[in-house]
Formats: structure tokens, C-alpha cells, sequence
């Protein structure tokens, strides 16, 4: 029996995952504050404390995502720089352009670090806005679940593996069903709190059934297996694969919930609004940002050989799916949030409405022959609409704090007062409506340009056209909402008691959140650039060669003459498309283990093929 | 042999599933809760995975359903019956899509014909036996694991290390939360007072 | 092996207790009988996940215990669940005097 | 035929983990379950009760049962029979499936538990490779039939009865969890037999600091969970008559009362195997597992050794829970709580760590030698004897250092104002 080594664990790999063990650590370390240290304290100074001890934390976890974002980097422009301070193979092991780690289980490319920093930014100004007043008695066990609900956003987007992804999706939205709870003063809190908890556990369950479903019909949990034993085998189309529509369905239904699309939307206003104002921005952004780019892995990945298996957009392929609930979600969203005077809810439905726009990034990715581009546009769209809505939602804490009431109204008059806010909150309505220049602006257009650019048939083609055009009447409807606020700021006179002054919680966020829109709109193309680059890794499929479990440390044994794992000659074919995508029987029929050997990424256009990670001994 | 025994446990599991739906008294739903849970337990042992039997047991008989029956006794009345329970409007199209999905997943089951090496689903074949070492060579089947701890531990620790961590945080979250959320405040109104919560305006909305 | 279970029989065991699941979530008024019928729901998923651990394929990459690693999560995320949802079904209660989901109404619009 | 695969393969590492698992098993455990149920576990308690009732008295300069029988032996025997034959009541308003299913979940829980002890070289009745696992599953059973036991009697002492219960049980049973986890540790696996194996090789696991800040803590969490005084709280007879079975009369309280002393043995035997070395007579001797060879004459002396030995252990913890039951008295609810949150529970965690150290310490070298025995006692008997200090100091200054002045409960007694006399 082999004794089970220490090195089937490479604990170089938790390198990458720094950021998230920072705040997962820091979250204990402000709730321990909290409950212990500054429990002596009056209420308003431990407030404070604990708050700043927070926000320190996620400066240090900015710093330390820099660093393990910026040190892979470095170790590949130039690994002699850092030789003062790595050793040999740790420099050759970052050197490595291995994005996948922990088995294939974790990604921890460019990608992810991206990603970290928009998570840990925004998360920043969340924690930020929180301190503009009390609206909870657990302060300490707010922060910390605030924290914790990042730690599983930055997991979610980094999973490459279902269980991984799962757990870290559980963690994301139990602890934002806990947070949105937890202002005890009003009793829409608790209503919402346990709204969103029924109906996101309920989808957890229908997603969980789907996930079994997909595992059952692949065999593994790697998203990078099942896309290439979905593509090794000839699809006749999906109609004559229940099973898989229904894993599809399934899992759709799951992601739908939670990015609020609309068969599936109902939570989501009563969330928002019965939400603390921060937790509901981190709702609103945050969430969204993880599960879309966890939608994005799961059906443009993993997926993708079943996005449009015939010549036919509506066909049996979830392209047709997503685009139908595409269309319905923006749609609806746009029209309900017509009516709303409230700001979150306004903003709830709002967001729903950038669910459906975002939803056609998807549906388009599926269908796009350069998914890298398709990928990058979405992802852009994703951080442009986060900013301004933390940006709005600043606004709602704004008013919140002031009025204890989020109508629209209340904001009459606002520029006489707070002219560079007034005018910053416009810049943000704009970028959300989508007018140029700002990043909304670039953000659509990028996305209905990619669906625009879809040749592949004639039929999806169409469809997706069809999509845009809905696209752009929504937009246009979208501005009578957006533009309501302008309106109110800009034409109406103050009524009743005006509004007081925005301190930094407040006027940070939304100078910040102006900032990002009008600087994304300035140069877009830097940004996309960024987000290409951070698509590639998403998408591209790495093969991950069976992880050492065992005898991993200590010479390697004597070569006995034995192995053969002899199949069949048939089965030898079958595996070998299995595990080269088709690209025919392996050489020799080697082992299948090499040690040490975890992932090598798959030849795409500009990932030429790195050496592996065990290869190059110190 | 073992097919009657698999009869027996799949029979009990789901009339316990039906009765933890269709009962009214919630104490007696949990305990009809607690049987569907520990008949997936058996049904675990015919799926030779102990281990996950085990935890199954400790875990939802043990634990979660001493958790749901004190829910229940902190919620309602002692005895778990709750007289101004309305009829659910949802009765019936609730049951129709039930069946619904029973149906598409039924037809999903026996259609599907497997991707790949695989087998169909609905293929009558015997599995590989727990045999210790012997394995037909060209059947990658899965055989299966008899010290399962060793092996999940294992996994648990190098591949699903993340996971594993991430488990633990969510638990610790959820406890915390919990807690937080559920305590009681001085100024909450005990046993049978009326809140004395203000309720909120209403929501305006425009026609 | 003759009598050996087929594998169809398992997923039909967790299909019907999904679709129970499914049924008590969406005709069931009191949260926390709510709160089970999920549970149920995934129970059943879990069911399915351990007969397609033992009677799929083995993928050298899968990992030996993919299935059973997942129940494991699934498990833990349950009881996760469960003390969450009590926590807040608590707190409900407290406000009206009522676990019954359809009593809280004072969202809407 | 398995060297013919890729030994680096983690399925084929995997597929070597392997204990038999099979219809043998089963036939094994149901002809326990026959016999135990019949005969063996009812005989046990009868004469358990008895002992404890003549060790009572004694404690108590009594003489305790002396009528049916010599020296009152058959006294359990006319216990038995007055139980069967008494009349079944069920209270007007109780549920009455509920209220029969209540005892039977107890004892089949006491039951189940059994089941995977080694008592001796192939004497476990069964061995599951997960068998620790199995048997806290098990245990952890019996809070659900006294929470039903309770509420189904439709009666308010039985249910305060019942919630005491589940509060105590379901908090108990965290750190015994935890005072298990050293063991696994140390014995590489959840099977009981590995486990008596692995103290064969490396002597009892309570002979080592770690092992035996295990054992104290699983002790004290065996006794809450065995509902024995001191932490008899939930079947209080001066505050809630009986507690959880005040309802229950003829053979359905003889269930609860046999599920009780059944748990008593259980557990007895549970610490044996895990503590103290199964039926080892010394600590660090492999005394009688060296005179095993192949024949069965020596398999059967052996055998009977170690059955002795063992069951002269198990008879000294439970001689030890009766004198505890008659010198302590009952804890209050929220010290019984605090005790086990704030001091048996945080003494687990940090023991698992110091497991960890003894593990490489001594079992790491795969042989045990008296060198790195001793050495593994300089290193982590401080640790261990700072640990409980650290805990209690913890407990005793900054939890209850609140408000100054205002008396906290805590377990080492209610805090009297320095101004207050006494009296």
C-alpha cells in the first residue's frame, strides 16, 4: 500500500488562493473584535473600530491580491528579479503558465486575479458605505459574513470543478441570505431575508439535481472533462438526450435564480429592498459578477458542445433557452422597473433587466467562433454595471441614512446642493441607461456587437439580431426610469426638509463608481484589452492529466517492467479521443499518470504549450 | 435477494418523502422526515458507500432533524398543529408540475443511452463486484472503495482541499449567522405580545 | 450477478422523491415545512450522485470519489441550510407571529 | 492481478484500501443483534442494575436489595417480570405511533452501538472500516427518540424533560466527537480493530498526555450523554419528576431504562477499545498478542485473556459512573452548557493538535521505542497541563470579568460581591 505523502498536496498552490484565505481569516479576526475586544467600548467607537479594522483588512487583501496577481507575472517577464527572494523552483513554478491548481480543481490565472481585484475593490467600497450608519445591532457578524460572502465570490469565479463550485456558491448566498437579515430594526429585513433564502436554497437543490445530472452523464466533475467528453462524442442534438436537457434546465434554473432572470426574478425585489443598502449593492454587483462568470465557465466551457448542436438557434441547444429568457428578462425588467418610485426596488428591476442583457453575452458566447471576445464583452459589460450600481446604491444608503425612506423623490433638488454628486449620480444613470461615452455605452455595444458578429448560421444569426434590436427598445425604455432620477435632482424643487450632507461612506462610492464609468468610457479599449486577456484562461480548456496520489515524494521507484493497462484496442481509441479532444490514440499508449504532472493547457491560438510544471527540476 | 431488499427501502423512503409532505403536523412531518433520511442512509449501504451512510445518519438524523423539530417547537404550538394553516392555492398546480418533472425525468432515465465509454442509464448490468485487486482489465468501471474514510480523507486533503476548507467556513458563517439573526433583543416582545416593531410605510408605486 | 440493482432504479428513487420535494415546496405553506421538503429535494440529489459514483465510468481524472466528495459538500451545505433557515424562520416569527410564508406581505409591488 | 495496473494511479491506490465488505457481514451482524436482543444485553443490565443498587447502598452504609434471592441476585429478575407484565399506559392526548416509536429509536440506538466493539482477537462482532463513524451515528440516534419520547406524551415535564435532554445531548456530543478524532489519528482509520491494533503496537492511547486529556474529556461528555449524575438535568426527579419518560409505564419505560444501562455498558466498552488499550492487561506490553501463533488452542487462550481483561475494565468504569453518581451533585442548565461550550469544547480542539504532535513524536517512526515514548511525554505533557490552564484561566478572567462586581455563573461557582457577607 502506498503511504499516503505529503506532496499530493503542491502547497505552492495556495499561493494563489492568498486573497481569500486573508479575508476568511480577517472575517474571524473582525467578528472575534467585535464580540471580545471591543465589547467594552461604547456602541459608537466600537462601531468604528470594528469597521476600520475591517476596512483595513480589505486593504491588506488588496495588497496581498496585487502581489499574488502581480508576482506570477513578474516571475514570467523577467524570473531573474526575483531570485533574491524565491527560490529556484518556486521561480520556475510561477514561471509556469499553469493557471490550474489543487488538481485542476481551482484556476488561478490572470483571469482570477483580475477578478479579485474588482471583487475586493467594490467589496471595499461596500464595507465602506456600511459605516455611513447603524442599521444592525451585530455589526461585527455583519462585517464578517460580508467578508465571507467574498471570500466565495472570488471561489466561485475561480472554480474549475463542480464540487468546488458549488460549495462556493453555497457560501456566497448563505451568507448574503444572512446579511440581508440582519437589520433587525425593520421588519422588510427579516421578510426579505427569508424570501431570499427559500428561494435561493430551492434553486441550490434544482441546480445540486442538475449538477448530479451532469456528473451522471460525464462521469467527472471537471468542467474540463465534460467539455471534452461532450465534444469526443458525436452529439445527434439534444433532443435525442433527455437527460441532458434536463441537466441543462436544471442548471439554468439554478444560475437564473441567481443572477435573477425571469422565470425566476421574484426574489429579487423584495430582497433589495428589504436588504440593508450595502448588503443589497453586494446583491446587486458582487453576486452577479461570480455567478455570471460561474455561467460563463459552466455553459461556455463545459457546455459549449451543447450550445447549438444543429443549424438552429432555437433548436435543441441551450442558445435557444438562453436567448428566450434573455429577451423576456430584459424586457420585463425594463417595464416593471417603469413603475417603481422606490430606488432599490427601481434598481432591483433594473437589474434584472441587465441580467437579460448580459444573458445575450451568453447566448452569444455560445454561438461565437472567437470566444475569447464574445467572453471579454461580457465581462466588461459585468464590471461597468457593478461600479455604477454601487454607485447607485450609495445613493439609496444616502438616502436611507437622511429620510429612512429610499424614494425617489426624495432626492428634489439635490443639485443646488451637492452639485459634483448630483452631476456624479447623472454620470452613473447615463452609463446604466447606456449613453455615449461613458462605459455603459461601450459595455452594449460591445455586447450586441459580438451577438451582431455571429456568422455561424444563418437561422442563430437571426435570432441573435432580433435580440439586439429588443436590446436597444429596452435601452431606450430603460431611460425613462434612469432618467426619472435625473429628473428629480435637476427639475424638481426641494420639498420638506433637504437632504444633509454626503460624507466619505457615502460620497466615495459614488465619486469612485463616476470615476470607473466615465474613465471605461473614456479609453474602452484599454479595459477590454484587460479583459481579454483575462477571458483567455476562463475559457480555454486546460487537460488535466491524473494528480499523483501516493507514493508523490522520495525517489521515484524502481521502473519495474510492468504496467500495461491493457484495453482493448477499441477502448484505446475511445480514451484517446477522450483525452486528446479527438485528436486521435495517444503515442505508446503511455501511462496514463505522469507524475507530478497536473494540467497543460490545450493548444488555442495564442496559449502556444508550456513546459510542465514538474518537468524543469531546480 | 437484494432486489427485494432495495424494493422495501425505496418503498419506505418515499411514502416517508409523501408523508413528510402531506402530513399537517409538523412534528409528525420531521419524524417522516427523519425516516426518508435514514432510508437514503440504507440505500447508501446498497450503493456500498457505508461511509456516506454513516455521515448521513449523524448528520440529518442526528442533527438536522433535532434542529427542524426544535424550529417547530419554537414556532408554533407545542404540539406542532397550526389551525389557521390556509389551503394553498398552489395545491394543484403545484402537484401538476411535481408530476411533471417526475415524468420528464423518468422518460430522461430510460432514454438516455450514455455519452462516450459509458454505459446507458437504464442498462440492467451488474457492476463490478467489491473485489479486492482483481480487476478486468479494459473495463473502466468503477469498483467500489471499501475503506472509503481513508480514501474521501485522502481527497479531501490534496484535490478538494478548497472545497474542504471552504466547507468548514461556510459552517462557521452559517453558525454565526444564525445566531446573530435569531437572538432575541431586550426590547422584543416575549411569547404571544403583539411585535412592537413599527411596520414600515407602505410601498408607493406609481399606476 | 443477476439480481444486482439496476441503476435505473436508483434514479428513479431520487427522481420521485425530487418531484415529492418539489411538490411539498411548492404547495406548502409553513417555512419550515418548506425547509424539508428541500431537504428532501436534496436528499434526492445526493442519491443520485452516489449511484453515479458507483455505477459510472472511471475517468482518471475524475478522482476516485467525485460523487461521494460531493454528497460530503452537500451534506454539510444541508445542515448549513437548515441552521440558516431556522435562524430566519425564527426571526419571522418573532415579527408576525406566523411561519406560514404567504403571511409575510409586507413586500410587494 | 493488481500489479498490473499504474501503482502511481490514485484509482488503484484507492481500489487498494480494502476491507471485505459483503453478505458475510450482514449475517454476522444480524446473528449479533439476535443474540445480543435476546439474551446477552438484557442479562448485562439486569445484573447491572443490581450492582449498582448494592454499590448505592454501600456507599450510602445500606444494604441494599437482599430479599429475592442470595444477596437480593434475583432481585432483577423479579424486575424484569413485574415490567412485562405491567400495564401499558398511554396518556389521553399523546401520540400514540410517536409514542411508541420513542423508546424503541432509544434502544435500538443502544443496540446498534455494540456492534462494532473488538472485544477480543475476531471477536468484533462486526468490523465496518468506518466503524467509528457507525457508531456515533448510531449514538447520535438516541436524541431524536427522547425529543419524541418527550413531545409525544402530551405532557409539560416530559417535554421540558425532552428539550433539556436534546440541548445537553446535542451539545455533549460536539466534544466527544472531538475526543475521538486523536484516536483516528492515531490509529490511521475508523475501524475499531485497526484501532485495538495500532494500541497493541503503541501502547494504550490513554498512556500519553494527549491521549489522556482525550480520555478525561470524553469521560465527562460520555457521562452528560449517558443523562448520569451530575449531569442528570433532564430526568430531574425533584424539578421535572422524571423528565423525558414520565409517561411511560411497563415494558415501554423498561426499554428506556435497559436503552439507559445498555448505554452505559456501551460506552464502558467504546473507552476500553478506543482509551485503554482493548483488553491489553499493561500499557506498554504486548503481553498477551505475543503468544498468538497459528493454532487455535493459543487463538482461544489468547482470547480469553484479553475478553477478561476487557470486560474487567469495562466493569471498572461502569463501578466508577455509579460512585460518581452517588458523590456529585446535579449541575445547573446553563453551567451543564457553559462547561461543555466554553471548557470542554475548546480543551478538544487544541488536544487534536496536540495529537498531531504526539503522532510525530512517537507513532511516526513506525516502532515504539521508550526513547521517543518519553520524549513525546516531555514534549506534550506541558503543552496539555498549560492548555487546561489556559482554558480554565480564560474562562475564570475575561468571560466573567464583565460588568465588575455582578456574579456570573460559571462552573467553579457563583461570584460573590467582595462587599457581600456571607450567609
Amino acid at each position: 500500500m502506498p503511504p499516503i505523502g505529503p506532496g499530493s498536496l503542491d502547497y505552492r498552490d495556495f499561493f494563489f488562493v492568498a486573497p481569500e484565505m486573508v479575508l476568511a481569516v480577517w472575517g474571524l479576526v473582525v467578528l472575534l473584535l467585535d464580540l471580545g475586544l471591543a465589547k467594552r467600548q461604547p456602541a459608537p467607537a466600537r462601531r468604528l473600530l470594528v469597521g476600520r479594522v475591517a476596512l483595513a483588512g480589505v486593504g491588506l487583501t488588496l495588497a496581498v491580491t496585487l502581489a499574488s496577481s502581480l508576482i506570477p507575472l513578474m516571475a514570467r517577464a523577467n524570473p531573474e528579479d526575483l531570485s533574491t527572494w524565491f527560490s529556484r523552483s518556486t521561480i520556475d513554478y510561477l514561471f509556469d503558465d499553469d493557471p490550474s491548481l489543487f488538481g485542476g480543481t481551482i484556476a488561478g490565472g490572470f483571469d482570477v486575479g483580475v477578478f479579485n481585484l474588482v471583487y475586493v475593490t467594490l467589496l471595499g467600497l461596500v464595507v465602506w458605505m456600511s459605516l455611513a450608519w447603524k442599521f444592525t445591532e451585530e455589526w461585527g457578524e455583519y462585517l464578517a459574513l460580508l467578508l465571507w460572502a467574498t471570500v466565495g465570490m472570488m471561489l466561485l469565479s475561480a472554480a474549475e470543478e463542480l464540487v468546488t463550485l458549488f460549495i462556493s456558491l453555497e457560501m456566497m448566498t448563505i451568507c448574503l441570505y444572512l446579511a440581508t437579515a440582519l437589520d433587525k430594526s425593520r421588519t422588510r429585513s427579516a421578510e426579505g431575508g427569508l424570501k431570499y433564502f427559500i428561494y435561493g436554497s430551492v434553486s441550490s437543490a434544482l441546480f445540486l439535481f442538475g449538477l448530479s445530472y451532469l456528473y451522471g452523464l460525464t462521469g467527472s466533475t471537471h468542467l474540463s472533462t465534460i467539455r471534452r467528453l461532450l465534444e469526443s462524442t458525436r452529439v445527434v442534438g439534444l433532443a435525442a438526450n433527455a437527460a441532458g436537457i434536463t441537466a441543462i434546465l436544471l442548471v439554468l434554473a439554478g444560475f437564473g435564480f441567481k443572477i435573477a432572470a425571469v422565470p425566476f426574478h421574484q426574489w429579487a425585489p423584495d430582497v433589495y429592498e428589504g436588504a440593508p443598502a450595502p448588503v443589497a449593492a453586494w446583491v446587486a454587483t458582487g453576486s452577479k459578477i461570480a455567478t455570471v462568470i460561474a455561467f460563463m465557465k459552466v455553459f461556455g466551457n463545459a457546455l459549449k458542445p451543447w450550445a447549438s448542436p444543429s443549424d438552429h438557434i432555437l433548436g435543441p441547444g441551450w442558445i435557444g433557452l438562453l436567448a428566450i429568457v434573455a429577451a423576456i428578462t430584459m424586457t420585463y425588467g425594463n417595464v416593471a422597473a417603469l413603475g417603481q418610485r422606490n430606488l432599490k426596488r427601481m434598481l432591483a428591476y433594473s437589474s434584472i433587466a441587465h441580467g437579460g442583457y448580459l444573458l445575450v453575452g451568453v447566448a452569444a458566447l455560445g454561438l461565437a467562433t472567437d470566444v475569447t471576445r464574445a467572453a471579454a464583452a461580457v465581462l466588461f459589460y459585468l464590471v461597468v454595471y457593478a461600479f455604477a450600481n454601487v454607485g447607485a446604491f450609495a445613493v439609496a444608503v444616502w438616502l436611507v441614512r437622511d429620510k429612512q425612506s429610499d424614494d425617489i423623490d426624495d432626492l428634489n433638488g439635490l443639485v443646488r446642493r451637492h452639485p459634483v454628486l448630483a452631476i456624479s449620480i447623472l454620470l452613473l444613470m447615463l452609463s446604466l441607461i447606456g449613453i455615449p461615452p461613458l462605459g455603459g455605452f461601450f459595455g452594449k455595444l460591445y455586447l450586441f456587437m459580438q451577438a451582431l458578429d455571429e456568422r455561424k448560421n444563418a437561422f442563430g444569426s437571426i435570432s441573435l439580431i432580433a435580440l439586439v434590436g429588443l436590446g436597444f427598445l429596452n435601452s431606450v425604455v430603460s431611460a425613462f426610469y434612469y432618467l426619472r432620477v435625473a429628473r428629480a435632482m435637476f427639475l424638481r424643487q426641494p420639498a420638506g426638509e433637504p437632504i444633509a450632507a454626503a460624507d466619505t461612506p457615502i460620497g466615495l462610492p459614488i465619486l469612485l463608481a463616476a470615476a470607473v464609468v466615465v474613465g471605461s468610457g473614456l479609453s474602452p479599449d484599454s479595459l477590454m484589452s484587460v479583459m481579454q486577456s483575462a477571458a483567455t484562461p476562463m475559457l480555454t480548456t486546460p487537460i488535466i492529466v491524473p494528480k499523483v496520489i501516493g507514493p508523490a515524494q522520495g525517489p521515484p521507484a524502481p521502473k519495474k517492467p510492468v504496467p500495461k493497462f491493457e484495453y482493448s484496442k477499441d477502448q484505446v481509441k475511445k480514451m484517446g479521443q477522450m483525452a486528446t479532444g479527438g485528436a486521435g490514440p495517444p503515442g505508446g499508449g503511455g501511462p496514463p499518470a505522469t507524475k507530478g504532472a497536473t494540467t497543460k493547457k490545450a493548444a488555442t491560438k495564442d496559449a502556444p504549450a508550456t513546459p510542465r510544471k514538474s518537468q524543469n527540476p531546480p | 435477494m437484494i432486489r427485494v431488499l432495495f424494493l422495501v427501502i425505496a418503498v419506505t423512503g418515499l411514502a416517508s418523502a409523501l408523508a413528510t409532505v402531506l402530513i399537517k403536523n409538523l412534528v409528525r412531518a420531521a419524524l417522516a422526515l427523519a425516516g426518508f433520511f435514514f432510508a437514503v442512509a440504507c440505500l447508501f449501504v446498497l450503493l456500498e458507500a457505508e461511509f456516506l451512510a454513516a455521515l448521513q445518519v449523524l448528520i440529518y438524523v442526528g442533527a438536522v432533524s433535532i434542529l427542524l423539530m426544535f424550529g417547530i417547537m419554537l414556532t408554533r404550538g407545542v404540539q406542532g398543529t397550526d389551525p389557521a394553516s390556509r389551503p394553498s392555492a398552489w395545491r394543484l398546480p403545484g402537484v401538476v408540475i411535481g408530476l411533471a418533472v417526475f415524468a420528464l425525468l423518468g422518460y430522461a432515465i430510460f432514454q438516455e443511452t450514455g455519452l462516450g465509454t459509458q454505459r446507458a442509464w437504464g442498462a440492467i448490468d451488474p457492476r463490478p463486484a467489491i473485489a479486492r485487486g482483481t480487476v478486468e482489465p479494459g473495463a473502466p468501471r468503477r469498483r467500489a472503495i471499501n475503506d472509503m474514510g481513508k480514501v474521501v480523507g485522502v481527497e479531501l486533503m490534496t484535490r478538494y482541499v478548497v472545497a474542504f476548507e471552504l466547507a468548514g467556513l461556510l459552517l462557521t458563517a452559517a453558525l454565526v449567522g444564525a445566531v446573530a439573526v435569531a437572538h432575541r433583543e431586550d426590547d422584543e416582545p416575549s411569547r404571544g405580545e403583539p411585535s412592537r416593531i413599527p411596520s414600515d410605510p407602505p410601498i408607493t408605486t406609481s399606476p | 450477478m443477476e439480481s444486482d440493482i439496476p441503476l435505473s432504479w436508483f434514479l428513479l428513487f431520487a427522481a420521485a422523491s425530487f418531484a415529492i420535494g418539489l411538490i411539498g415546496v411548492l404547495t406548502r405553506k409553513n417555512a419550515i415545512a418548506v425547509l424539508m421538503a428541500i431537504e428532501i429535494m436534496l436528499n434526492a440529489a445526493n442519491v443520485n450522485l452516489v449511484a453515479f459514483w458507483r455505477y459510472g465510468p472511471e475517468l482518471p481524472e475524475a478522482g476516485p470519489v467525485a460523487g461521494i466528495v460531493l454528497a460530503i459538500m452537500v451534506i454539510t451545505v444541508a445542515a448549513a441550510e437548515v441552521a440558516v433557515g431556522i435562524g430566519l424562520i425564527l426571526l419571522c416569527y418573532r415579527r408576525w407571529r406566523a411561519a406560514d410564508v404567504d403571511r409575510y406581505d409586507s413586500l410587494a409591488g | 492481478m493488481i500489479e498490473l495496473l499504474d501503482p502511481t494511479s490514485p484509482l488503484v491506490w484507492a481500489q487498494s484500501q480494502a476491507v471485505d465488505l459483503g453478505w458475510g457481514l450482514a449475517l454476522r451482524w444480524g446473528l449479533w443483534l439476535v443474540v445480543g436482543f435476546l439474551g446477552l444485553f438484557p442479562g448485562i443490565v439486569a445484573y447491572m442494575v443490581w450492582l449498582e443498587r448494592k454499590a448505592a447502598a454501600r456507599f450510602q452504609d445500606r444494604i441494599g436489595p437482599n430479599r429475592v434471592g442470595p444477596l437480593g441476585l434475583l432481585q432483577p429478575i423479579a424486575d424484569a417480570i413485574k415490567l412485562l407484565t405491567k400495564e401499558n399506559l398511554v396518556p389521553a392526548g399523546a401520540d400514540g405511533l410517536v409514542h411508541l416509536a420513542a423508546p424503541v429509536l432509544v434502544i435500538v440506538s443502544a443496540f446498534l452501538m455494540l456492534a462494532v466493539i473488538p472485544f477480543a482477537v475476531g471477536m468484533a462482532p462486526v468490523d465496518l472500516p468506518s466503524g467509528l463513524l457507525y457508531l456515533m451515528a448510531a449514538s447520535s440516534l438516541s436524541p431524536l427518540g427522547v425529543f419524541l419520547a418527550g413531545w409525544s406524551s402530551r405532557n409539560k415535564y416530559s417535554l421540558l424533560g425532552a428539550m433539556r435532554a436534546v440541548a445537553q445531548l446535542v451539545s455533549y456530543e460536539i466534544p466527544q466527537v472531538l475526543a475521538v478524532i486523536p484516536i483516528v489519528l492515531w490509529g490511521g482509520s475508523l475501524s475499531l480493530v485497526a484501532i485495538f491494533d495500532k494500541q497493541v503496537e503503541f501502547g494504550w492511547f490513554i498512556a500519553s498526555p494527549p491521549g489522556l486529556l482525550a480520555f478525561l474529556i470524553m469521560l465527562i461528555a460520555s457521562i452528560a450523554e449517558l443523562n448520569r449524575t451530575p449531569f442528570d438535568i433532564p430526568e430531574a426527579e425533584s424539578e421535572i419528576i422524571a423528565g423525558y419518560h414520565t409517561e411511560y409505564s411497563g415494558m415501554r419505560f423498561g426499554l428506556f431504562f435497559l436503552a439507559e444501562y445498555l448505554s452505559v455498558f456501551a460506552v464502558g466498552c467504546l473507552v476500553t477499545a478506543l482509551y485503554l488499550g482493548g483488553g491489553m492487561p499493561l500499557p506498554l506490553v504486548r503481553f498477551p498478542m505475543n503468544l498468538l501463533g497459528d493454532s487455535l488452542p493459543r487463538l482461544i487462550l489468547v482470547d480469553m485473556v484479553l475478553l477478561a481483561v476487557f470486560m474487567f475494565k469495562v466493569l471498572l468504569f461502569i463501578l466508577f459512573m455509579f460512585w460518581v453518581r452517588v458523590t456529585l451533585l446535579r449541575l445547573r442548565v446553563d453551567r451543564l452548557m457553559n462547561f461543555a461550550w466554553k471548557y470542554l469544547t475548546p480543551l478538544a480542539i487544541v488536544n487534536i493538535l496536540f495529537a498531531g504532535i504526539w503522532y510525530e513524536c512517537v507513532i511516526r517512526a513506525g516502532v515504539l521505542t521508550l526513547g521517543g515514548w518519553l520524549w513525546g511525554w516531555v514534549v506534550t505533557g506541558p503543552l496539555v497541563v498549560f492548555a487546561v490552564w489556559l482554558v480554565v484561566w480564560i474562562n475564570r478572567r475575561l468571560l466573567l470579568g464583565g460588568p465588575a462586581g455582578v456574579g456570573r455563573p460559571s462552573l467553579g461557582g457563583t461570584r460573590v460581591d467582595a462587599g457581600a457577607a456571607p450567609g
